[in-house]
This record gives structure tokens, sequence and C-alpha cells, in this order.
């Protein structure tokens, strides 16, 4: 039971209760960036997916074997929690720039699917925000994993819906006071209320 | 002490050793790209904004080299930026004359009929599409602005039910030529100062009818100006726009238009302009 | 009545039901003959496809039947003259879209001789061919609306093998008669047509589509049909059950693909009163010079159906109905659903003119430039089952490659979106205009 | 025949003649009509409120009705557009249900909170009328229960109830619990919503024993309460009977889609039915989701608002099914013990995605290999 409800925490709290987006308001550039058209949201939700993922699994590795316990190294011995942000930005975004580079090779329709978004992912917040997240909640491995890889699915329903909105607002005539990014904000505002509901489910 | 130092080395070593992968990876994995993409993305902003529609900038420099957007769509670009761009590529039309559109009718409300009671959308396209638009002339500007929408740069101003255009703002890229359902927009010199507003080609007793400016084709203007810089088409006179004389602004007072469809820029934008306010 | 009718009733997807369907205006009436006029203003362009090439010159004599202009290309047909007399003149008239058109002007001696017609065929025996010469001779056009040439239509490649023709009785549009009463008036040349167009086409099944509002023709046509081998179909009384692409569903079960013609599923579809052109021109030789059209409305004072020669002018017409009763705030050249709104009335009856429809200032609704309310009702109402609303919004802002992408080019400008939208947006109109500037960016690009 | 002459308008000139597109002739509906049917199919929940209600309720409806509709008409001055738009009603319809979406004590600035909510930020920094993606009476009403969660809150007995209000909670509540009540443990609670009890209910005794929790408010007697009315909670949602025969109107007149309503109740019976099943100190039966809480009055007036509902029926049935899903979620797991109007907000958001989805293939519908067929 236990188990089952950690884990449900986990995937339904990242999608719905603490949405990224909505509800945490983390990565709100690419979010008000990319959502113009549907398409390209839905690529950029899938890299934010990818990468939130692996970030989550390599950053985790990192905090969990390297600096969670203290360690000793020249004789000194250390507690090396302190240098979580600075690593997981250098992990981050070398991680990114790696992946991008060996798509690129290895699998050039799935590069031109995700690699395009991948720079725009390198110093997203979200992605530093799941990392640091899974570290704050004591995490393993595994459990940030999955958290990253829900996080990044809440964050890909919240683009994907928020781009459809947006794609028929195209088509109404908003007053021109609020064309543009404020009715966006706007909107954004609304949907999370709506995620609101969701408030206590775990 | 040693924490500071400890901590220092750690970073070292990592960074190097990030480094080291992802140069190896670059080298190990690297791909032909198209040269002018690189170019381009050198010369765009690169805060990868999204401000365009594309995934970033990258994507936009290689939209750019395909051709599918025009430089000019980045929202960040400066004008410099853009002219560098299409430079890069080569892209940029040397237009040897400049031109300008000019709408060829003076049938504004108060001279020409307007016949029927339209109820429909408001727009020359649709309107023209049900028994040919409401306008008694078949050939007039059904004035319900077209070409001053389409018009990227404003430079259409819709006047007392007639599209006019203002010179200074046109840059004779010809969106509204091909919007007219009508036809009566021409792209013409800049240097030209006097046209006949009129595009009718029926006869004049026909064309007397409907409207009060149409060019009955009594070639007194032919007559007071040079060989050459009119001609007549049919049952009206154009100027002829291709010739190297164009037809000076003293041609007004010596023709004496009898119905006033020949005018200049100015006076016509004039009239409308005061037409509108009067009603 | 309906139990001794041994037809199926069929019908297709979507669709609306006009409230006021106006038929009994000039249902009940015989179809009368229009007396001569003086003057026949003769549209040159009377078919889809190329104009015909013009043959006579003003001061010319010309004979009832005689050629004005001959089929110019595989796509035209020959234009001849409606009475004898003289070509007074060759002008430009308004068009039936607004657009001033070329028109042959004849001017009646009052004698109406018939020039030498072709000679009359045993159709029973004749080859294909030779009846879609003939078919083709008589300058016979599709006479519901589209003005398509007939011979055309019943010359498919031969990769597209044709089982069905269809001939469409349907007259789903409001207010017009005209079909029912030549069905009903003339049951054997209608019949005796669909065989022939059956022989020329080589098709066996033949059928008679014809809603069943229409009892009296249905009854009719049932009792001859067995002779001619025809077949009558009872199609629902839904509009636009005599569009071609919903007609052929609700007889065949097939479903023309988007962009595709008829042949493509073996199909062919005529009008009845084509049907009964190619009985003229078959049997007697005689050429499509008159037709029946209906002159119909509440302002209209005695509304009937007329036997009119092409070339009528439209206020002839009217004035043979007994004039108006009250000042009409529109005239319609077709009917209510999809005819064209006139400016003038000097416009003069076409191959393709199924009625001349008047209608009360008071009666004529106004179109308004509310918002979309996202009922849905034009979705159910579409029978090409496209989304006229969202399209409407996407034409309204000018993206047309959206418009374009979802299916407005297929959209058979029927009107039952517009009918039923309770926002009252000009959705046909919008949709004509996307189809237009469509059509002009593709030409653009092929430059 | 000389005065005949005089009716000849044989309009040489043609001049008078109105030129439009076809069709010609129109269907009878406009949106007035049909917001004006929409008004008729809400009357028996608004008599019933008022009735059940009395002063309050005509008070709230009242202030509700004339503050949207001058918000609506100082928008459009501000705008600078046409103030026609009153005319067809929308925002009166609006203002209707909003007030149906409170409850009958409310002050009256809450109100004109929730019209500016509603008509300003719910509907015309959209755009007006068919071009918000939300229903506005929703967005004031989830944007007051957030503002003023207390306020919103807080009930006010009907006329059956009397002033005691304790004594009809308790006639509705085991003892166990109504001891809380009286502790002061379930705090803000003038007249709780079954909903609400039921909610306080699940927090306080989890576990052994849970299912007689819910025996109080499931009673033969409390049922044909919640049927007619007689409960606490919004002036529009108390009355299960008038809300049904607002349904029937709407789906007499072809208003809204019916795959919605059903879909919507449908959905949280049988999910609400098989939970309470398996697990029966969850929640109580499915015949009290059904008539308490905002749900009837959700499914049948608000879900199925034509601007922010798919258009195409099978559209209709996944949105409805969504709500469904996502009430149950939020009554059950949730902290609010009502989610209809969250649901429906949620699934308002999803609409131009089901509307993707659930368009109808065009007739004769050919799979295009390229995508330039349709343009090329």
């Amino acid at each position: 039971m236990s188990e089952t409800s950690h884990y449900l925490q986990i995937t339904i709290g990242a999608v719905l209760v603490y949405n990224f987006v909505l509800a945490r308001f983390l990565g709100i550039c690419p979010f008000l960036g990319v959502s113009k058209r549907l398409d390209t949201a839905a690529g950029m939700s899938g890299a934010v997916i990818f990468v939130m993922t692996l970030a989550s699994l390599i950053t985790s590795t990192v905090y969990n074997y390297l600096l969670k316990k203290p360690i000793t190294l020249f004789g000194h011995t250390t507690n090396l929690d302190f240098l979580q942000i600075v690593l997981f930005i250098v992990v981050i975004a070398s991680l990114v720039q790696l992946v991008e580079i060996m798509l690129q090779k290895l699998s050039s329709p799935l590069y031109r699917a995700l690699g395009i978004y991948l720079p725009l992912i390198t110093t997203n917040c979200a992605v530093m925000g799941v990392a640091t997240l899974s570290a704050k909640s004591n995490y393993s491995v595994l459990d940030s994993t999955i958290f990253g890889f829900f996080s990044g699915l809440g964050f890909a329903l919240a683009l994907i819906l928020f781009s459809s909105i947006r794609e028929r607002l195209e088509l109404s005539q908003v007053p021109g006071p609020f064309q543009g990014m404020s009715i966006a904000l706007i909107t954004a505002g609304i949907l999370a209320m709506a995620f609101l509901g969701f408030s206590g489910l775990c | 002490m040693g924490e500071y130092l400890l901590a220092v080395l750690i970073l070292a070593v990592i960074g190097v050793f990030l480094g080291c992968i992802i140069g190896i990876a670059a080298k190990l994995f690297k791909v032909q790209t198209d040269p002018r993409i690189e170019l381009v993305t050198e010369l765009l902003p690169g805060v990868n904004c999204g401000g365009c529609g594309m995934a970033g900038c990258a994507d936009f420099a290689r939209s750019i080299v395909t051709g599918e957007n025009p430089p000019n769509k980045c929202p960040v670009c400066s004008q410099e930026a853009v002219s560098a761009i299409a430079k890069a590529l080569g892209i940029e039309v040397g237009d040897t004359v400049k031109k300008v559109a000019v709408v060829l009718c003076g049938g504004d409300k108060n001279q020409e009929k307007v016949e029927n009671l339209y109820n429909g959308v408001s727009d020359c396209v649709s309107a023209s599409l049900i028994a040919g638009g409401p306008k008694s002339c078949a050939y007039g500007c059904l004035g319900m602005g077209s070409c001053a929408r389409a018009c990227p740069f404003g430079a259409i101003e819709m006047l007392n039910g007639l599209a006019v255009v203002h010179n200074h703002l046109c840059v004779g890229c010809g969106k509204c030529v091909e919007v007219c359902p009508r036809n009566l927009i021409k792209l013409v010199p800049t240097e030209t100062k006097v046209h006949v507003y009129c595009s009718s080609p029926e006869k004049a007793p026909a064309k007397r009818k409907v409207c009060n400016v149409a060019c009955i084709g009594c070639r007194k203007c032919v007559k007071a100006a040079k060989e050459g810089q009119f001609a007549v088409k049919g049952f009206k006179v154009e100027v002829n726009y291709d010739s190297d004389n164009l037809p000076s602004e003293e041609v007004i007072a010596a023709a004496a238009c009898p119905t006033g469809c020949l005018l200049t820029t100015q006076t016509h934008y004039e009239i409308e302009k005061n037409a509108g306010v009067e009603k | 009545m309906s139990s001794d009718i041994s037809y199926k009733t069929v019908s297709f997807k979507g669709g609306v039901h006009p409230a006021k369907d106006g038929k009994s205006l000039s249902g009940d009436r015989p179809i009368k003959t229009a007396p001569l006029l003086e003057k026949y203003q003769v549209i040159v362009h009377q078919n889809i496809g190329a104009p015909p090439k013009l043959l006579v010159a003003v001061g010319d004599k010309v004979k009832k039947g005689q050629l004005l202009a001959e089929a110019d290309g595989f796509v035209s047909v020959p234009l001849h003259a409606p009475t004898s007399g003289e070509v007074s003149a060759i002008c430009d008239i308004p068009g039936p879209m607004g657009v001033p058109v070329q028109a042959v002007e004849i001017k009646s001696d009052g004698e109406d001789t018939w020039t030498e017609l072709l000679s009359p065929l045993d159709w029973r025996n004749a080859e294909p061919q030779e009846l879609k010469d003939r078919i083709h001779d008589a300058g016979i056009v599709g006479m519901g609306g589209a003005a398509f040439p007939a011979h055309v239509k019943l010359s498919p490649p031969p990769d597209k093998k044709i089982d069905y023709l269809i001939l469409n009785g349907a007259e789903c549009e409001p207010y017009l008669t005209a079909d029912h009463r030549l069905m009903l008036e003339e049951p054997d040349k209608v019949l005796e047509g669909a065989a022939i167009l059956g022989r020329s086409l080589g098709v066996s099944n033949v059928f008679v589509g014809i809603e069943t509002n229409k009892e009296d023709a249905i009854a009719v046509l049932l009792k001859k049909a067995s002779a001619y081998n025809v077949g009558i179909v009872g199609l629902k009384v839904q509009y636009p059950q005599g569009a071609e692409k919903q007609l052929i569903y609700a007889v065949t079960k097939r479903k023309v693909p988007a962009g595709g013609l008829p042949m493509d599923v073996g199909c062919v579809v005529q009008n009845v009163g084509t049907a009964a052109a190619v009985t003229d021109a078959v049997k007697a030789g005689i050429p499509l010079i008159e037709r029946v059209t209906t002159v119909t409305g509440e302002p209209v004072k005695e509304p009937a159906n007329w036997r009119f020669r092409l070339g009528t002018p439209i206020i002839k017409a009217i004035e043979l109905a007994g004039g108006v009763a009250s000042e009409p705030g529109k005239a319609i050249l077709g009917g209510p659903m999809m005819g064209f709104a006139q400016k003038s009335f000097d416009v003069t009856i076409m191959k393709n003119t199924s009625g001349i429809l008047l209608l009360d200032a008071k009666d004529v609704f106004q179109y308004e430039s509310n918002p979309c309310i996202r009922c849905g009702k034009c979705i159910n109402a579409c029978a090409m089952n496209l989304s006229p609303g969202p399209l409407g919004a996407m034409i309204e802002s000018e993206k047309f490659d959206l418009a374009a992408r979802a299916g407005v080019m297929d959209c058979i400008e029927c009107g039952s979106c517009a009918y039923i939208c309770p926002a009252r947006i000009p959705l046909v109109q919008h949709f004509r205009r996307a189809k237009a500037e469509i059509r002009r960016m593709t030409q653009n690009q092929k430059k | 025949m000389s005065e005949e002459v005089k009716n000849e308008p044989q309009l040489p000139s043609g001049n008078e003649l109105i030129l439009s597109s076809s069709p010609h002739i129109h269907d009878r509906e406009n949106i007035q009509s049909i917001m004006v049917k929409v008004l008729l199919a809400l009357m028996p929940a608004i008599f019933m409120g008022m009735w059940l209600f009395g002063a309050d309720a005509i008070r709230v409806i009242l202030l509700c009705s004339i503050f949207c509709v001058g918000a609506e008409i100082l928008w459009c001055l501000m705008a600078g557009k046409p103030t026609s738009t009153v005319k067809d009603c929308s925002a009166l319809v609006t203002g209707i249900l909003l007030a149906l979406n409170l409850s009958a004590n409310v002050p009256w600035w809450l109100c004109l909170i929730g019209a500016i909510l509603a008509i300003w930020l719910g509907k015309q920094i959209f755009g007006g009328l068919g071009h918000n993606p939300f229903n506005p009476a929703l967005v004031a009403r989830v944007g007051l229960l957030i503002g003023f969660p207390k306020l919103m809150t807080s009930w006010v007995p009907t006329i059956f109830m009397g002033q005691n209000t304790q004594s009809y909670s308790k006639a509705f509540f085991s003892d166990s619990i109504w001891m809380n009540v009286l502790e002061g443990k379930l705090d803000g609670i003038t007249c709780a919503t079954p909903l609400g009890l039921a909610g306080e209910a699940e927090k306080i005794i989890s576990g052994a024993g849970a299912p007689q929790l819910f025996s109080g408010i499931t009673t033969s007697e409390a049922y044909l309460n919640y049927f007619w009315g007689n409960v606490g909670g919004c002036i529009g949602e108390i009355s299960a009977v008038a809300l049904l025969l607002g349904g029937v109107i709407l789906v007499w007149f072809k208003l809204i889609k019916w795959q919605i309503p059903l879909c919507y109740i449908g959905t949280v019976a049988v999910l609400s039915w098989c939970i309470n099943l398996f697990f029966p100190g969850v929640t109580p039966p499915a015949l009290f989701h059904l008539l308490t809480g905002g749900l009837l009055l959700g499914a049948i007036f608000m879900a199925t608002d034509m601007v922010t509902s798919p258009m195409t029926g099978l559209g209709a049935v996944i949105f409805g099914i969504g709500c469904g899903l996502i009430t149950c979620v939020i009554r059950i797991w949730g902290n609010y013990p009502e989610g209809v109007s969250f649901s429906i907000l949620f699934m308002n958001a999803l609409v131009p995605l089901i509307d993707r989805v659930a368009t109808k293939k065009p007739f004769g519908y050919i799979k295009r290999t390229t995508e330039k067929g349709a343009t090329a």
C-alpha cells in the first residue's frame, strides 16, 4: 500500500497536483515561447520529457553517490552538498549538448523531431527544478527518474493544452491591448485555476 | 581551506572530464551541415526566444536557408541584421526601377452610384462574387479594403469608399495588385505624377450613366501632351507608363479633362480626403 | 397512395429541412408556353468550359434552330437561334453573375420558321457514339444548374467503367417546381431520355431519383417506367438531396471521393430536364432552344412554370407571370438555397436557368456579423461532413491555407450551413471567397 | 390600372435590390432566441431556488444579472464596441448561471466581483461571445472559490429547515460525527451541504467502520430531500427535479448535445458505484453523488455551454466522460468537496484538442499521401 501510494504520489503529483508549469510556475519561458503552434508544442514536449528523465537520472546519481554523504579525499572529509546547483548546471548542460550531438549523427529523424528543441531546454528552469526537487525530497535514483519523467509529462500536458487554446485564440478577435503575450498569460492563469482543483489528491 | 580547494578541484576535474567527452563526441559524431545555416545562425540574435514561431534561432536559420521563412520574420533582429542575412544568402532582389502602386479608379461614394443594398462579408473578393459586387460600374473600386488589408506596410488608405495609395509608404511589393478582384491596381514608376483614374473599358455613355468621373475617351489629354505620353486603349485613355518621358503636371491644366479623371496623385488624395470630411 | 409504390426511400447524412418550401406557389399549375417575343438576347457562353465560336454577324438573317455559334473544343457545345429573324446586335448585357457578358440580339420576324433540322434517330438501334454526337450537336448541357456539357459526362475515359445512370428529379430546392411539372406532364419524354442516355453509356442500371414530396410525379413515372426499363427511387425530403454526390450516395451508397468525379464510382448523373431535351434532340432533331423555368415567389402575381426560349429577359418572364403584386426586395436566378442574387432585370434566360425567384423585402433575411457560438448545427447540417463554422473563422482571419487543409475545396456551396446558422454568418460567401483565393494562390504557385 | 402602376416596381435600375450570398432563406433561430430558450430552461431551477431560499435568493439572482449585463455594457463602452451585444441575452444567461452557483447569503460585492470576473476575464478579454475558451460563469465561480473560500462555502438553510440548522444536520448525520461538529472540529459549517459532510466524514474517521458514516446522509428520506431540493447548497444546484426538467427542455429544443450530460452523469454514476462497491468506506453510493452537489447543474447547464464544449457528437462524448472522471477524482480524493467546476474548466481547456480529434472526416475522404494534395 505505502509503496503504491508512494509512486502514485510521485506520478499524479508531478503531472496534476504540482504541475511544473501551472502549480510550480517553472519553465514558463518555453511554455509561452513554443506554444504558438500545436505541432511545435508537441515536439517541445517530447524533448522536455526526454531531457527531464535523463537529467533526473544523471543528477540523482550524482547527488546520491557524490553529494549526499560526506566523502573523504586527500585526507579531507567534506560534505559536498553545497556544490549541488553548480554541479547540476554543469552536468545537465553538457548532457544536453552530448545528447544533441549524438542524436544528430545517430538518428536523423529523431534529431529533427527533438533536436532542434534541445538547445532551448539546456537552461530551462524546469529541468533544474526537477533535479533540485528530487534531491530535496531525498528520492532514490529510480524515484527521481520516475519523478523526472512524469514532471516532463505534466509539462507536456500543460504545453499541449495551452498551445491548442492559443491556436483557437488566433482565430478570435482579442481586443488590441490584450493580444499576444497578455492574453496568453491570462489564459495560463485560468488554466492554473482549473489545475487547482486537483489539490489534495496526494 | 582544504574544503575550498577540494571543491575547486572536483569541479575542475568534472569540467575537464565532461569537456573532453563532448569534444570527443563532437569529433566522432560530426555531421556535415549546410554552412549557410551556421552563417545565418551567427547573424541571428541567438536568444532562442521562439518569437518567430520556430524552435529557436538555429531552426529559424534553417528555415531561412530553405526559403520557408523570410529573414524579417525575426521580431528581434534589427533592420541591418535582416539585410545582412539577406545579403549573405543573396536573396535580395535588385529592383532597378522603383515602383509604387496606384489604384486607377476615381469613383468614390460621391461620384459613382452605389447600386444595391449589399449584405455580406465586407471584403472585395467576397463582394465581387455576388452579382459582381454592389457598385453599378463593373470596373470600379469596390471600396471594401481588401488591398488595404493585404498591404504589409499600411500604405493603402480607404478614403470615401476608395482605396488610395500613399506613395511614401508603398514599396511596390505588388500584394495589392494580386488581391484586387477588379484588377484596378497597377505598379507604376515612382516618378509618375499624373494618372487617368478610370479603368472601365465600356463605352462613354454607359460609363457616364453610372459614374461622374469616368474617362470618356475624349482624347483632350492626348492632344495636350507630347507624343507617346498617353495611349488610347479601347474607349479609354491610359498613361503610357513604359515610356521614358512621363507626362508632367502641366498636362492637367492644358488638357482640361471634362470629367476630372486626369489628376496628380496629390490632388487625387486631397479630393478624396476632403470629400470624406464633407459628408 | 404509398402502398402501391414499389420503390425504396433513401437518403444521405446531414442536410436541412427548410421550413418554407414554397412549392405550392407554382407546383399546381400546368406548364405554359411563352408567346413569341420581339427580341431575344442569347448569351453566347452558356456552358461550363470553352465558349462557343460565334458564327453570325450583325445583320445576318437566322432561322429558328440555326447555329449561332459552334463548339470550340471538346468541353463546349454549340448554340442555336431561339427564333427566326435578324441579328440586330452583338453586345454586352448583364450576366447572371453580375459581370457583363457577350450576347447575340435577335430581332424576331414573327414567323418563327424552323431551319432544316437534323434527321430523327432510331435510338434503340443507333450506335452510342451517334447518340452522343447528336446530344452534342443539339447543344445540350446539364439543365439542373451547372450547365456542364452533357456529352462530356457521357464520354468517360475508357478506364472508368460506368454502371449507374441516375436521373436527378429530386428538385430539393424550395420554390422550384420546373422538374416536378416536367415529370408530371411529360413522363414519356423524361423516361425515354433516360433510356437514350442509358444506351449511349451502355448502362442498364438507370434510375430516376425523386423526392417523395412529388407523389403525383412518382405515381405517373412508376406506371410507365417499366416500358423503358427504368427504375424509380424515392428520396427522403431533405436538402440538398439533389446534390450530385449526395444523390449518388442515396441511390447507390457509393461515396464519390473528395475532389473526384461521379465517374470515379461508376456513376453518371443527369437532370430530368436534360433527359427531356435529349429525347427531343434524338427523336425529332430539335436543338436545345427552350426550357421550363419556374417564375415564382410571393411578390409574383401568378407564379407558374413557363416554357421560355433562351434569351428571354427575366423582366419579360415576370411580366408574363402577371407582373408583381408587391415590391420585391431580392431577385434570384435559381432557387433560394443556391441561386444567385441579381442586380438587374435585363439578365436573360439561359440553358441552366431553373427558376426566377422574387422575394419580398420583408422576407429577405439579413446576414449579420455575429461571432460563431460553436453550436455545431452547421457541422450536423453539412452534407459534405465539413466543419463550416471553424472554416468560416479561418477564412475570416484570412488563413486560407488552413481552410484548404480543412477541406474547403470540397464544399458544394449547398448553403445548408448558412441556412441553419443561428449567428447568421455568411458562411457560403466565405467559402466562395476562400475557393477563389486558393485557386489564385495555386495559380501563382504554378507560375 | 393606374394604381397598379405605382405597385409596378420593375426597378429598371435595380438599385433597390438586396445583394447577398446564397442561401437567400434562413432558419428562424438566432443567438437571441437560443439564449431566451436557455433562460426558459433555467426557470425551474430559478423558481425552486427562489422558493427554497426566499428573498435572499431573489436578491442574489437580480444582483448577478444586473451586474453581468452592466459589466458587458461597460466593457463595450470602454472598448468602443457597439453595446448591442447585450441584446443577445448571453450576459444575462451568464449572470443567472453565476447566481445559481452562489450561496443565497453572499454579500452584494461578491456578486459584483463575480460578474466582473465572468464577463471581463471570462469572456470579453478573449474577444466576446463565441471566443471564450472557458465558461465565463465557471471562471467567476472558481475565481471566487479560490479568493473567498469561506464565503463561497457557507450555506444558508432552506425555508423547510427552520432556524435550527443543527437539528437539520443532526438528522442527516450519525452521532459520532455530530459530536465532532459540536466540538467545533468542523468549522465554517453554518449549514453543511451533503457533499461537504461526506467529505468531512472521510477526513475525520478513516478506516474501520467507515461505511456507517454515510448511513445518515443516505437514508431514503435524505434522498427525497436531495431530489426536491431541501438541502443546503448553491441557489441553483439544490433541486435535482428542477434541473432535470430544465435538461429536458434543453434537449427538447436541441440546444445542447445530449451526449454531454448523459456521459458526464453516467461516468460519475458508474465510477462512484464501482468505488462504493469495492471500497464502501471511501465514498457514498452512486445515487448520492448524482443528486447532491453541483453535478446536475454542471452537467446540464455548465458543461453544455455551446461556446466552450466540443462541436461534434463524438467530441461531446469524450468531453462528458472526461468531466465525469475528473469530478469523481476530485470529489473522492481531492481537497475540495466539489469537483464539478474544476473538472468542467479543465475539460474546457481540452476542447480545442478534442475538436481536433473528433472532427468528422469529409464526405468521400481519401487519405492524402502528400500534405500538398489539398492546395496543389
